[in-house]
């Protein structure tokens, strides 16, 4: 029933051609700058300059580093809580994917102003800790990459749960028992058969995840205390204090081809499993 | 049998939501024993594998398995296979890897995975197709690379739900025999769900038939084909004239009939209808249907006792609509049943 | 088995905890009577709410950010619907291609978006900011519409499709009876997510705001530059609960409960 | 056909300011007004993308910002013959880069609010004691207020440098210990609150909420003296509503404008025959002697080192 | 029959990707007949449905029904019913709603639409389930809810895929009549898929065999069974017995063999086991295996023709393993093979 290309080509054509023409035109056009040479021609020596300083080298694994970790740690909670979400009868699950879906409302400036509420060391986390006596003296939470996690991981864990959810929704019934049977404990049912299962879900979730954090200004400026420099941050410095737009390309293109090399690992890592499985075949042979 | 309670059921109790699909059930089987389960659409035989596979966990009672209660013991450490009647392959794996999918978790060495997952592809007729998403595979096929994939597994329960049932008869033949064979290379203790009389009676050591959740009658092929204690069995059986006693005479709609001989103590008895003598006896019918089935013909008759099945060898010259034929129910034959609706 | 009982409460509880821990401290904040958000809060007064619609110009922001939000994530779904069903079940050409097009727009720092767009669309081709906005926000939510389509269109079966056709259902008919009453739980988290992402899209919009044409959030951050005061956390309190009101809507309006 | 002016401001208090100015003004004109908000440097890269068939009449912006719209060709002169209340403008705001493209029309000082009942400050480098850094907000550098409270700290160390490296340096030598680098003040005062923070430079136009703590927080008057900022007026270059321009200028600078723009305590005025109550006053930076004690960072300075500050800031203090 | 040439499948190529699937077929089935597909898992039974049905568009070839060629007329525009092998039930839909789905499209009024529906429902045994989801139905239960719901729409054909393989023996004669109620009530012509040599006999009229996506014999049920014309048709219908023949002589593997009485040209002979006789005949067999099956015994002989499979009345008294028995392959009643290979 699903053989005519027309038919297919009709189908998914008008979006393409909507993209390319109203936003990767545009976005390519000015992201060329940065390969401008200043006598005319090309050059990639924005690039090599803008890696050869230490502190960029520094930014830029800081920000990978917080870009990766709030995406696993947000694909792990996300995958239980989607999961948790699923099984819910229907009632329920509207209700709960209604209160997932509450803080994306907040506006990113209240929301990090409520963290500095909780973290602070008036906070409600530091009075608990010390309550408890966890520890002695109220502890310095806000303002540290600590905090920069909690606030993007709270900010972005909703897209995650959201993507997993229209994923898991569909997944054949009685794939999950079937696995369990075959002797999977819950690791490896997850494993192997719910993430290659919703591999779309997680590449869309997790680069969701991923380029939020890369492209999240307000959140590190705000309860990073702007000590912990991302690249975002000094994209926004080239833009808004040095008005310079060519090296704000060049961070942008960076941070396009680290998004876009997550989106791809991420696709990878979810279809790793068949991968390895059908070279163990190959060689077996 | 070395172990006659390899594997218990205990008072199990087994729900959807509200919805109890099996009530109170008590079943033991031996270790190495071969059961078929048996009933109508519905009465609770998937619900039943389920709660043994642990996919299910009863509203109340227990599993044994090998001296060890496994009630709460989770499916993937039970040892129990269970082909599903959906099949439930994973879409995104090769029939290859759909096979290869339980020995792989059990870290068995790539030589011999290898081994026992071609085998087992082999065995089901599949060699030329393990590379084949299960998408890409015709009914049959699919259901084939689901009991392959049970059986490799050599678990110590395998539970095999409607194994057959999309397989033409010959390959049905030949995966009987193949079952037979793991059955007998590995001892294990198989429980399947079948429809097909001709499998249960040639591969169970026992039946057991169910009805609305609960077990109507347990016993060996022969038993159940051919001494139903109940009507229900009786019915899903064959035995398509079940009458009621009462007084040692037959209930019939046009009044209680007596019958020639000494009548057993029973609820009722029961006649297939290649156990009615035609042609001679007590009783007189009128033909009002009659159909040609390979090796014999069967008539449908009108008489005092209600409509009445008779089944006799297709050689025989047959009778026309409308004649008149005397028969008898010969109470020696019939089964007796003790208990009634 | 068993352990799934527990499971269940047990994440959803800490996860809505954490997740929605913030939100309770501004909607404390929003009833409070204190200057600032505290936690527990200062009093209570409703002079905070009643404080954010006399602000004027939040009015015609909020207009044009619900404007936006609706309508760039309807037009995202009307283009983006089709095509993940394209790129799920038909084995197309340069599938992969298509894929990646459509999805570029949320690999993009919202900042170089907006100034592209305003360099290389609005001026030269003299277009209206109101209308570049829209094209931008329908342009930034086309990948969530296309990629969460096609993550629950990827597990649904095909076979129904063709059932309802041999039912006598045309293949349009068959995608609106039987496709899209069960992948409505990807359609339902693709509206939010487009929705939520528009409405608070930033960067984007500080370079395509023009005369006399402000988002929301861009007003509100502005707002904020220089003053922080609870009417902030009132007005946000009050959009978080219109959305939830707005899901609300959509499940009833698509049902997608009732299927799912 | 009715005439439309175009501008574009700051997004703050725009409904005080539809009130006070442009419906006023719309009225006595006859004209239409639309407004463009935002902040000036996005402001200005707009003017500079439309700059062959510019959008905007007239801008108002920070004196740093006015001088880079004039190097990049974005602005003109302005014929100062139009503005009846020119005269009655403080020296100071009457061409604050010199070049005849732009008047002030409002100033504020900044200066450091903090706790009086927990430190006192009489010098711009107490707040880096090291018994107060771990109580202190210091604002980034890329806000308005960060060159200026570093050019304040370099006085106060004695190396006033346009680099600013002194202070830099000092900064970062106490960054670890300084709670927060803050980016927008209004969170400031959420941080008071807590206790979080004891002191902060502030500019003066956001000192009312402080105050309205139930704290006793002080305004400081340390021995180097305040600085702070003035935001001017510029006409964009091929306007085609110059005269319009001018004449919503002239109406928005004067004295009586002016005197209400105060009273709301939105801007302080630079024309000295605005009346202001005591209680606006209070809360705003006013008075000519005020205005001439700040000490400003030349427009030509902060433009020239403007990247050299956030290099070096990035190194010592974002690292 | 009113019309011999109601539906017509000419030189039919089906393939997906490059699998070729099946190949030039040609078939004609007449207005109001009932045929039943039988073969092999993965011979192309689904697939010729699928392009009937308008799902698969031919490689090359033709499909013509009532006149008129439907091979570009799309799926929804036949009036072809088909039920799925794999159901293929909404599952967001009630059992009811999943069989008024068609109805409600084509407008039937409310009353009769929903007389219709529930008389489906009822039909199939389901009219407690009505308000069930396919989700919490059993096998059997689905597969009964798609049989409702592909027969309710009355269509000009309808392709039943394997309609009855999960229903149990008793529930699955209840279906075969409700099946031939309403192929008389309606003349619907009726393709059908089972693996049931019983439903097949009793319900066909003509019997498809198809082998690797080709025909391999057509014909009524009775030729089927009882005159295969190759050995592949032979050995699927149950034909255990076969040789090939060469110069009037059997071939085995230990040479070739004279019978007794005058041999046909033909390229081959086949037995059914109860065709052999037992206990007289010019061959000598050793028992090497024997099993019972209800009503008759089978025996695994070895003999100097190979392996032979004899099966008798189960009255008879059984043959100890290891006795020699003599036997017979009588010509007269042998299937005649046309083709063997
Ligand atoms: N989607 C597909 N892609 C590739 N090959 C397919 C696909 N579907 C079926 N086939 C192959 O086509 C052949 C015919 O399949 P078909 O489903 O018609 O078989 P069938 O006769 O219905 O078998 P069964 O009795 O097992 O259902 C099989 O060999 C099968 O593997
Ligand atoms: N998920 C479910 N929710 C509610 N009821 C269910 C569910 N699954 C099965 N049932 C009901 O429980 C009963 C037993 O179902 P089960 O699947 O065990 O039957 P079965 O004996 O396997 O039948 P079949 O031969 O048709 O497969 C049926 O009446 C069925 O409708
Ligand atoms: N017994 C707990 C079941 C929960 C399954 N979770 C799967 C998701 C893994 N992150
Ligand atoms: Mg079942
Ligand atoms: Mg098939």
């Amino acid at each position: 029933m699903f053989q005519n290309r027309a038919e297919a080509l009709a189908l998914a054509l008008p979006a393409a051609l909507f993209a390319a023409a109203v936003f990767i035109a545009p976005v390519v056009i000015l992201l060329s700058d940065g390969f401008r040479a200043p006598g005319g021609g090309w050059t990639i020596s924005a690039y090599t300059e803008f890696f050869s300083s230490s502190l960029n080298q520094a930014v830029f694994l800081r920000t990978l580093k917080l870009g990766v970790l709030v995406t696993i740690v947000a694909a792990v909670i996300g995958y239980a809580a989607a999961f948790a979400i699923v099984s819910l009868e229907p009632g329920k699950k509207g209700k709960v994917t209604g209160l997932i879906v509450l803080p994306l409302m907040i506006s990113p400036v209240a929301r990090t102003y409520a963290w500095i509420v909780i973290l602070g060391r008036t906070g409600i986390v530091n009075q608990a800790f010390q309550a408890l006596g966890i520890s002695e003296a109220p502890l310095r939470i806000l303002f540290s990459e600590t905090a920069i996690f909690i606030g993007l991981l709270q900010l972005f864990l909703p897209l995650m749960i959201i993507s997993l959810i229209s994923a898991l929704e569909n997944m054949p019934k009685d794939a999950i028992p079937a696995a369990r049977v075959l002797g999977a404990n819950w690791f490896q049912v997850f494993w192997k058969v719910i993430l290659p299962l919703t591999k779309e879900g997680v590449v869309i979730g997790g680069t969701l995840v991923f380029t939020g954090c890369l492209t999240a200004y307000i959140t590190p400026a705000i309860l990073g205390g702007s000590k912990v420099l991302m690249l975002e941050t000094l994209l926004y410095q080239q833009v808004t204090v040095s008005n310079n737009f060519v090296a704000a390309s060049v961070i942008a293109l960076i941070l396009i081809v680290m998004s876009f090399a997550a989106n791809i690992l991420l696709k990878r890592v979810a279809t790793a499993r068949n991968k390895t499985m059908r070279n163990t075949k190959g060689t077996a042979q | 049998m070395s172990d006659p309670n390899f594997l218990t059921l205990e008072n199990l109790t087994l729900a959807y939501g509200d919805t109890v699909a099996v009530k109170d059930l008590n079943l033991t089987i031996g270790k190495g024993e071969l059961v078929a389960f048996l009933g109508p659409s519905g009465c609770g035989k998937t619900t039943t594998m389920r709660a043994i596979a642990g996919l299910l966990s009863p509203a109340s009672g227990h599993v044994k398995l090998d001296g060890a209660d496994i009630t709460r013991v989770s499916a993937n450490k039970r040892n129990v296979g269970l082909m599903f009647q959906s099949y439930a392959l994973f879409p995104h794996l090769s029939v290859y890897e759909n096979v290869a999918f339980g020995l792989r978790l059990k870290k068995t060495p790539a030589a011999e995975l290898d081994k026992r997952v071609r085998a087992g592809i082999t065995s089901v007729g599949l060699s030329d197709y393990a590379d084949r998403k299960p998408g890409e595979l015709s009914g049959g096929q699919q259901q084939r690379v689901a009991l392959a994939r049970s059986m490799v597994m050599e678990p110590k329960v395998l539970l095999l739900d409607e194994p057959l049932s999309n397989l033409d008869a010959r390959l049905r033949l030949d995966m009987r025999s193949e079952l037979q064979r793991v059955q007998k290379e590995t001892g294990v203790t198989m429980i399947f769900v079948t429809h097909d009389q001709g499998e249960a009676l040639s591969l169970a050591d026992r039946i057991v038939v169910m009805k609305r959740g609960a077990i109507e009658q347990i016993g060996s092929p022969e038993d159940i084909y051919n001494r139903p204690t109940s009507a229900f069995v009786a019915d899903f059986v064959g035995f398509e004239n079940i009458f009621e006693l009462s007084d040692g005479r037959l209930k019939t709609p046009k009044g209680p009939v007596e019958l020639s001989g000494p009548v057993p103590i029973a609820a009722g008895l029961a006649w297939r209808p290649r156990m009615v003598t035609l042609g001679s006896g007590p009783f007189q019918g009128t033909v009002r249907g009659a159909s040609f089935a390979g090796n014999s013909r069967e008539y449908l008759l009108d008489t005092p006792l209600g409509p009445i099945k008779a089944e006799v060898d297709a050689a025989l010259p047959p009778h026309e609509l409308g004649a008149e034929l005397a028969f008898d129910l010969p109470v020696g034959t019939a089964a007796q049943l003790s208990t009634f609706g | 088995m068993m352990a799934r009982n527990l499971f269940i409460p047990i994440t959803l509880g800490l996860v809505i905890t954490f997740l929605i821990g913030p939100f309770l401290i501004i909607v404390a904040a929003s009833f409070s009577a204190g200057e600032t958000l505290a936690f527990p809060p200062q009093g209570f007064s409703l002079r905070w709410i009643a404080k954010v619609f006399t602000v004027e110009s939040f009015r015609d922001s909020f207009y044009m950010s619900m404007f936006l939000a609706i309508g760039g994530t309807l037009a995202a779904l009307i283009l983006g619907i089709p095509a993940s069903y394209a790129l799920s079940r038909y084995k197309l050409p340069g599938a992969e291609t298509i894929r990646t097009i459509v999805s570029a727009p949320i690999i993009v720092p919202g900042i170089i978006v907006g100034l592209s767009l305003l360099r290389y669309i609005v001026v030269p081709f003299q277009v209206g900011i109101t209308l570049a906005l829209f094209l931008a926000h329908t342009a930034l939510i086309l990948p969530y519409a296309v990629r969460v389509v096609s993550a629950s269109l990827g597990n649904l079966r095909s076979d129904i499709e063709e059932a309802a056709v041999l039912l006598g259902s045309s293949r349009l008919g068959a995608f609106f009876r039987v496709v899209l009453p069960n992948i409505r739980g990807g359609i339902m988290s693709a509206f939010i997510l487009g929705f939520v992402t528009s409405f608070n899209q930033v960067p984007v919009s500080l370079f395509l705001s023009g005369p006399g044409v402000r988002t929301l959030p861009v007003d509100m951050i502005a707002y904020m530059e220089i003053v922080f005061d609870p009417s902030v956390a009132a007005l946000s309190a009050l959009l978080a609960f219109m959305s939830i009101g707005i899901v609300f809507l959509a499940e009833r309006f698509l049902g997608f409960s009732r299927y799912v | 056909q009715e005439k439309t002016l175009t501008i574009s401001v700051y997004a703050l208090a725009q409904d005080e300011y539809k009130k006070i100015v442009y419906t006023p003004f719309e009225e006595k004109c006859g004209c239409k007004l639309v407004v463009e908000t935002g902040n000036s440097v996005e402001r200005i890269a707009k003017m500079d993308a439309n700059k062959a068939n510019p959008v905007v009449d007239m801008a108002v912006v920070s004196m740093a910002d006015a001088l880079s719209a004039a190097r990049a060709g974005l602005i003109d002169t302005i014929d100062t013959s139009k503005i009846a209340s020119f005269n009655d403008l403080y020296d100071i705001a009457k061409d604050p880069n010199g070049d005849g493209m732009s008047i002030g029309y409002t100033f504020y000082a900044t200066s450091i609010a903090y706790r009086s009942d927990k430190m006192k400050i009489e010098s711009w480098a107490d707040l880096l004691k090291p018994e107060y850094a771990a109580h202190i907000a210091w604002p980034n550098v890329t806000t308005n207020q960060g060159p200026p409270s570093l050019y304040m700290l370099g006085l106060a160390l004695g190396k006033d440098t346009p680099d600013l490296a002194a202070p830099i340096e000092a900064v970062g030598a106490a960054k670890d210990d300084i709670v927060t680098f803050y980016e927008k003040s209004s969170q400031l005062v959420q941080l008071m609150q807590q206790e979080e923070i004891w002191a902060a430079p502030i500019g003066r136009f956001t000192w009312a909420p402080f105050s309205k703590l139930d704290m006793p927080i002080a305004w400081a008057t340390p021995k180097e003296g305040q600085t702070g900022g003035m935001n001017v007026m510029i006409v964009t270059k091929n306007s085609k509503n110059r005269d319009l321009a001018l004449e919503f200028m002239d109406f928005w600078l004067s004295a009586d404008t002016q005197s209400k723009l105060a009273e709301a305590l939105i801007d302080s005025p630079a024309n000295k025959e605005a009346k202001v109550s005591e209680a606006a006053a209070k809360n705003l930076t006013y008075g000519e002697e005020t205005a001439k004690s700040l000490k400003l960072i030349p427009s030509a300075t902060s433009l020239d080192n403007r990247a050299g500050w956030l290099k070096s800031w990035n190194e010592k203090v974002g690292q």
